[in-house]
């Protein structure tokens, strides 16, 4: 799963396999690192507002 | 501050996204691993120097050297001794196994006095002075012959120190169990006079004629005939084999003839009568009659009157015997299966007569009549009155299963007391309830069974044996061997549990009688005596770990009186009733006689021979009306029933059921007993007259759907 | 009672009601959970598993919901990617339904291995090459994706949604949503292969194995290809029944056809390369390792040709052609009939690419070995039934899960 | 991975017509490797017997019947064009069944195995087991227990290692000697314990091994099915399902064509035009 799994080898297999996983995984993670992020701005953003 | 949703459902984020990212689940993931590899229930063996140390197995007759691998002197594993003049490297299951009879659930633990219908344990001292007691009063009561000894497996000191006792004791009524040793030296005293036993040289021969013998089922030295058997391809030598079923033995022979059940003497004189026939035979000392057999075998066992007997074609028979005669260095072998039970002289006779007129007695590769005179020197036994009264009176009967019917037919206790050791008759003997209630007939039995087997629960007392893992003796190489090897069997580990060796038990027992039987085993200690009594091979068997006693062909050919077969013997017979024949099977995986098998050697008996706790028999699919393979069955002979399950196999003949020995245990091992039936229960003995032998073959049965 | 839960104007039976259909439920929940903790505790004993039958009922549970869930991947890349907005309509379903569909297949796998509590080692000490560690890892990965594509629904819940940071992550998450079908599809598309490909790897199985374009086995083609085509089934056949029990029209007919249609294409065109498939493999792929037809079809008590009849006739081109055809398709018997035995078929399928690969002797001594599984096996078959039901249930009667719901019933509001 | 020239390619031939299936390699595997016995055995389908003897029949009817028995431990298969890729060792998921390239000996790693079966699923001699229960023994009995093999827990597939712990010792004993291991040093223990001597171990890779002289391997590729490596030139030696690519290193050896018929699967007719065929070099000229 990590490099320094030792049964991980440089090889065309890994690099295909988790090449994908990781891309897979890292969309994911960005994806909803940006929705929660974005919806703390806009909740913050409504209060704002909402004092005046 | 005053919590409100908002900050509430923060706290909440906050601490869920911080117990995520802390080392906590991590830390439990990688503990959880840990934990699955060590559960409390899994043992962990420790860990050693290895050392290995050499002994002798004495499960059979067979004898074979071992070499235990020890860890710390923690023995953990038994193999083959490679060189050993018996089985070189070879060893079977059973011996492999050897182990697990050290923690067998079913073993004796102490000292046991039967009270009421159950055991209580008691310590050594208690044992041997209430023996001891019980035997003064048998002795006292001036019928010191009305003690008895039942052993199984002949030869070792042991086994004669047994006997030794009775003789001071003054009792002749020593019994041994069935076996293919004694069946050996019974056909070489009527063939070639007492004193001799017959040993075949398998290793040499170029064509073994094997009448039904089960060479690698456990007959006679097992491994020895292991690797004989393995190196007659080598030797581009040749295995006939005549038996009803397609056995191991069969399947790995040259030749398959099969034969209908128990006609085999009949067929090895039938072959007699050819070789006369055609003078193919040569001539030896020959006496008591030769002329006369020589008519005999010529008129009743003309080819075709053997071929309606046997089923075997005369032209076969024939054939047969000129290849016999032919061969370079042939020899017939006599003993169906393991040669033990359900033997009859008349086939051991005709058998080993075939070696007589083919020339093959005491020539290389053929039978050889030894003269074993026994290695051990016991010195002079002293005898008080009693026992020289004792010693001259006639022994009760001839036979073990003679001694069973007599103590059932008589009235009054024929024994008051009765040794067991080293065999286990309520189980082994056919028609088991027959040997049961004989037991109830003796007031006082003593059992020195390492396992709480049939026997030994059908007794009074118990003084517990140490297992051959845990004891020193001599073991001499039984049946059928062509040469006599003495293996020493050494303790690889200190009795387990509060046991002894038979041999110190008597010693103490004699000891507690005082008088001359005490003076007849002065020794503090049987290794003691076994140093004194192997006298001049002790040094070999102490350094060596055994002595070879006897070797290669002995000299000079020995005579061979006719006059048993010239009379022409009747064939025993089947006896009960029903369409089919039941025939107990001799299965190499299945010990048949004591001790019972070893959990490992069950494992490896194929789900063809017991499935679940049903017994599964053999018959040929064209035997099987109305029955399904696989499915159950009832099994019904004169002496009981049984429900089986049911195998159809190609390889036994038609009309012929086959039922393994070895199953059936009823003594507390949920890994080997309960499982089947015995066979013994199923077939009552036919008793053969003159010789004694229990010569049922196997028994008139039916079989029905269930 | 929980009235303010409920969807703003929605029609939802009585609490008690609501309540006793759950218990009943709840109560066959129950009996699988017990059933599960006796597998974990005991062990594997407590089935009828044994050496040949090392994959068993367990096992085609996993690949067959897997299969049938296949529909959310599908209708979701249909949707996001391909942007058939009619599909909205049932797409919130499908996402649940699918959600169903995979946490099951985990917590069936959780039971189903030896060392439950090591069962993370398929993640940690990965072996590349084995199909079994791409369906572990693409499997967990898009039950994520379904989790996230599942989140907004429940955020629209009426009370969640007052909440103003949950009701701007639900907007944002349906903003970007487009991104997570894609992965998900993708994903999607790998482990139902490589669950495929566990089949079709197995050279030393002949009645597994198929030939290989450089990696990937036949199977794992036909497996995407399968679960793309009647995935669309079951959702549609839930619908049904949910409409069913709930007495009310809840996705408009134009959707349902709609998705019946592409389903329907897809399982012809699907059945066209299995049964060529099935063809190459007995006439080319078997023989060559010494293995005929009959062979795999004959001399036991169960498996004949009438299981390969079913797969491929009943369960496969006959819903194929029902549902291309508008007047079959639009007859709603047809229809029911279709989706009914597609998803029959599919699960078939998957029966036979576990269980009958281990039934077939292979070596020539050896023999057919057919099993029956023990009760707990069963009971834990049926959890994730019990658990679905509820699931649904719920989802329905809090979440606005079907956009049409209120127009189509419009005159049941009316009498109100 | 690489293999290296001096690596080792441990096989086994088994004489079936001197197999008298009297079962001491099976128990001596069973004492040697620690496994467990449970009451009852005779389900032979969740029995752990790493060597397992089949009894096979030539299917005629009396008196013409014929049996041999059939020794099987595990194949140690080299996988398709003998590159390591074992059916088994490539469906693992978690690498806990592993191919050695320096010995051909396919391991199994019990701590790391999570029970999942694909391997026993993948593996068509059922040379595989799982631990349906926890192994437990008849008190005092834990006491024979070897070190050098660590028993089991509930839920992992175990299987035959051709006695890898005793190559360790030897290998060790050699390395500290300076010199390389000898044919007799390493031999399994169901290999010493026949009686037959039925079973012969050794390099295949070492013409110096009495393995290697009997079965004398192809190193090419056969060309009637390039996914068969290592094929015997002895027109008495087969494989069990060689035709299946596996390259196991367990041959047999019988006198009886219908025994040697029996170790694979063919279609009508096929077993004529095989059955002279032995390896490529055999079959130019």
């Amino acid at each position: 799963m990590f490099p320094f799994c030792f049964e991980w080898a440089w090889d065309i297999g890994h690099a295909i396999f988790f090449g994908g996983l990781w891309y897979a995984v890292s969309i994911l993670g960005a994806g909803m690192t940006y929705c929660i992020a974005k919806a703390a701005y806009d909740t913050i953003k409504d209060d704002g507002d909402s004092h005046h | 501050m005053k919590i409100d949703r908002r900050s509430f459902l923060g706290l909440g984020l906050g601490a869920a996204a911080g117990i995520a990212v802390s080392p906590v689940g991590v830390k439990l993931t990688d503990d959880s691993s840990i934990w699955t590899q060590n559960w409390p229930w899994t043992p962990v063996p420790e860990d050693g120097e290895i050392s290995y140390e050499n002994s002798v197995c004495s499960l059979c007759p067979g004898s074979c050297g071992i070499s235990v691998r020890k860890i710390k002197n923690r023995p953990v594993k038994i193999e083959g001794l490679d060189e050993y003049p018996v089985n070189d490297g070879g060893i079977c299951l059973h011996g492999i196994a050897g182990l697990q009879y050290l923690y067998d659930p079913a073993r004796v633990k102490s000292p046991m006095r039967k009270n009421g219908d159950r055991f209580e344990p008691i310590s050594w001292d208690e044992a041997i002075s209430l023996v001891s007691g019980k035997l003064a009063d048998v002795r006292d009561s001036g019928a010191p012959h009305t003690l008895g000894l039942i052993s199984g497996g002949a030869g070792g000191s042991v086994t004669a120190l047994f006997k030794r006792f009775l003789d001071a004791f003054g009792s002749p009524n020593v019994y041994a169990m069935p076996s293919l040793e004694d069946n050996l030296s019974l056909t070489a005293a009527t063939l070639h006079g007492a004193g001799n036993t017959i040993g075949f040289d398998l290793e040499n021969a170029d064509l073994v004629l094997s009448f039904g013998a089960g060479l690698i089922e456990g007959w006679g030295s097992p491994m020895a005939c292991f690797k004989a058997n393995s190196a007659r391809r080598d030797r581009h030598a040749k295995l006939y084999q005549i038996e009803p079923r397609l056995s191991n033995t069969a399947a790995n022979a040259d030749r398959w003839i099969p034969i209908k059940p128990g006609t085999e003497a009949d067929l090895a004189l039938g072959l007699c009568a050819v070789l006369l026939k055609k003078n193919l035979f040569t001539p030896g000392e020959f006496f008591g009659g030769f002329n006369r057999f020589a008519a005999v075998v010529q008129k009743e066992y003309a080819p075709e009157k053997v071929e309606a007997v046997t089923g075997v074609k005369a032209a076969d028979i024939e054939k047969l015997a000129v290849a016999f005669a032919k061969a370079k260095m042939p020899v017939a072998v006599p003993g169906k299966g393991r040669g033990d039970h359900g033997q009859n002289l008349k086939e051991f006779a005709a058998v080993q007569t075939l070696n007589a007129l083919a020339g093959r007695l005491n020539k290389e590769g053929g039978a050889f009549v030894m003269n074993p005179d026994s290695y051990l020197a016991f010195p002079e036994a002293s005898m008080d009155d009693a026992a020289e009264a004792g010693a001259g009176q006639e022994k009760s009967v001839g036979s073990v299963n003679e001694l069973v019917d007599t103590l059932n037919a008589s009235a009054k206790p024929v024994l008051n007391a009765l040794f067991v050791y080293n065999a286990n008759p309520c189980y082994t003997l056919r028609d088991t309830k027959r040997v049961k209630e004989a037991f109830k007939k003796v007031p006082f039995v003593v059992s020195f069974s390492s396992f709480m087997d049939e026997t030994a629960m059908a007794s009074d007392v118990i003084l517990p044996a140490s297992t051959f893992l845990e004891r020193l003796e001599d073991v001499p190489t039984g049946g059928g061997l062509a040469k006599t090897v003495v293996g020493l069997t050494r303790p690889m580990v200190n009795p387990i549990f509060d046991t002894k060796n038979p041999g110190d038990a008597l010693i103490l027992l004699a000891q507690a009688m005082g008088g001359t039987i005490a003076e007849s085993c002065a020794w503090d200690t049987y290794d003691e005596c076994l140093e004194e009594v192997a006298g001049d091979i002790w040094d070999a068997l102490s350094e060596d770990g055994y002595a070879v006693v006897s070797e290669g062909a002995p000299m000079g050919t020995p005579g061979t009186d006719f006059s048993f077969l010239a009379s022409n013997p009747a064939s025993v017979q089947a006896g009960g009733n029903g369409d089919l024949l039941l025939v107990p099977i001799d299965n190499i995986r299945l010990a048949g006689t004591a001790p019972a098998s070893t959990p490992f050697a069950v494992k490896t008996v194929s789900d063809r021979v017991l499935s679940g706790t049903d017994i599964v028999v053999e018959i040929n699919p064209e035997t099987a009306k109305g029955l399904k393979d696989c499915g159950y069955a009832v099994l019904i002979t004169s002496q009981g029933k049984a429900r089986v399950k049911v195998n159809f196999n190609e390889g036994i003949m038609p009309g012929v059921i086959g039922m393994v020995k070895g199953l059936g245990h009823t003594f507390d091992n949920p890994y080997v007993a309960g499982k089947g039936v015995n066979v013994n229960d199923l077939i009552g003995p036919v008793i053969e007259p003159g010789s004694g032998m229990d010569a049922a073959f196997g028994i008139k049965a039916t079989l029905s759907k269930a | 009672m929980d009235s303010a839960l409920i969807p703003e104007g929605a029609k939802r039976c009585p609490f008690p009601k609501f309540m006793l259909g759950m218990a009943i439920v709840g109560a066959v929940l129950l009996w699988g959970v017990y059933a599960m903790f006796l597998c974990w505790f005991k062990g594997l004993n407590q089935t009828n598993m044994d050496d040949y039958y090392g994959f068993a009922l367990w096992i085609w549970a996993d690949l067959a919901v897997i299969a049938v869930g296949g529909g959310a991947f599908f209708t979701g890349l249909l949707k996001y990617i391909f942007k058939i907005d009619e599909l909205k309509n049932i797409i919130n379903f499908a996402v649940i339904i699918g959600f169903i569909c995979y946490s099951s297949a985990l917590l069936i796998l959780a039971i189903d291995i030896g060392q439950p509590l090591r069962g993370w080692f398929i993640f940690w000490h990965a072996n590349v090459h084995s199909m079994l560690t791409e369906v572990a890892f693409c499997l967990s990965c898009y039950f994520a994706v379904l989790t996230i594509e599942f989140i907004p629904n429940i955020l629209e819940n009426r009370q969640l949604n007052k909440v103003s940071f949950f009701h701007h992550l639900a907007h944002n998450m349906h903003g970007v949503m487009a991104v997570f079908a894609a992965t998900g599809a993708f994903l999607s598309f790998f482990h139902q292969g490589s669950l495929g490909g566990v089949a079709g790897v197995m050279f030393g199985r002949p009645f597994a194995f198929r030939e290989h374009i450089l990696i990937w086995p036949w199977t794992f083609f036909l497996f995407t290809w399968s679960a793309a085509a009647f995935g669309p089934c079951f959702t549609l056949l839930v619908t049904k029944i949910t409409e069913a029990i709930t007495g009310k029209k809840l996705v408009s007919d134009k959707t349902v056809n709609l998705l019946a249609k592409i389903s329907g294409w897809m399982i012809t065109t699907y059945m066209i390369a299995k049964i060529i498939d099935t063809v190459y493999w007995a006439q080319v792929t078997a023989p060559s390792m010494g293995f005929t037809l009959d062979h795999f079809y004959s001399n036991n008590a169960f498996y004949g040709y009438w299981i390969l009849f079913a797969e491929i006739i009943v369960g496969g081109v006959v819903p194929g052609l029902l549902l291309i055809f508008k007047k079959t398709r639009e007859n709603p018997i047809a229809l029911l009939t279709a989706i009914t035995l597609g998803v029959i078929g599919v699960c078939l399928n998957r029966w036979v690419m576990v269980l009958q690969i281990m039934a077939v002797p292979v070596m020539p001594f050896d023999t057919w070995a057919l099993y029956i599984p023990s009760w707990q096996e069963v009971a834990t078959t049926i959890l994730p039934v019990a658990y679905g039901i509820m699931l649904i249930a719920v989802s329905y009667r809090y979440l606005p899960v079907f956009p049409q719901e209120l127009e189509l019933n419009k005159p049941a509001q009316a009498t109100e | 991975m690489i293999q290296n020239t001096k690596a080792h390619k441990f096989g086994m031939v088994i004489d079936l017509d001197k197999c008298t299936g009297c079962g001491s390699c099976m128990v001596s595997c069973m004492a040697e490797n620690n496994v467990p016995f449970k009451e009852d055995e005779s389900r032979k389908k969740d029995s752990i017997t790493w060597m397992r003897v089949y009894k096979l029949t030539n299917g005629k009817s009396f008196p013409d019947t014929e049996v041999v028995y059939m020794p099987r431990p595990c194949q140690h298969c080299s996988g398709l064009g003998d590159h390591g890729h074992s059916p088994c060792v490539s469906v693992c998921p978690a690498t806990a069944t592993d191919y050695g390239y320096d010995t051909g000996i396919v391991s199994q790693i019990y701590t790391r195995c999570f029970g999942c079966r694909y391997c026993m699923g993948a593996c068509p001699y059922h040379a595989r087991y799982f631990n349906w229960w926890d192994p437990t023994w008849p008190e005092g009995m834990e006491s024979y227990l070897s070190p050098n093999v660590s028993p089991r827990m509930r839920g992992v597939v175990e299987k035959c290692s051709f006695c890898y712990h005793r190559y360790q010792l030897a290998r060790e004993k050699a390395y500290v000697e300076e010199r390389e291991i000898e044919e007799n040093e390493y031999q399994t223990a169901c290999t010493t314990a026949c009686p037959a001597d039925a079973i012969i171990f050794g390099d295949l890779n070492n013409p110096a091994h009495q393995v290697h002289q009997i079965v004398k391997p192809d190193p090419h590729p056969d060309p009637r099915n390039h996914k068969v490596v290592g094929k015997s030139r002895n027109p008495k030696v087969f494989r069990l399902l060689e035709r299946l690519g596996t390259n196991t290193k367990v041959y047999y050896m019988s006198e009886r064509e219908w025994v040697r018929k029996a170790g694979d699967s063919y279609l009508d007719g096929e077993w004529d035009e095989v059955k002279n065929h032995h390896g490529s070099s055999s079959s130019h000229g």
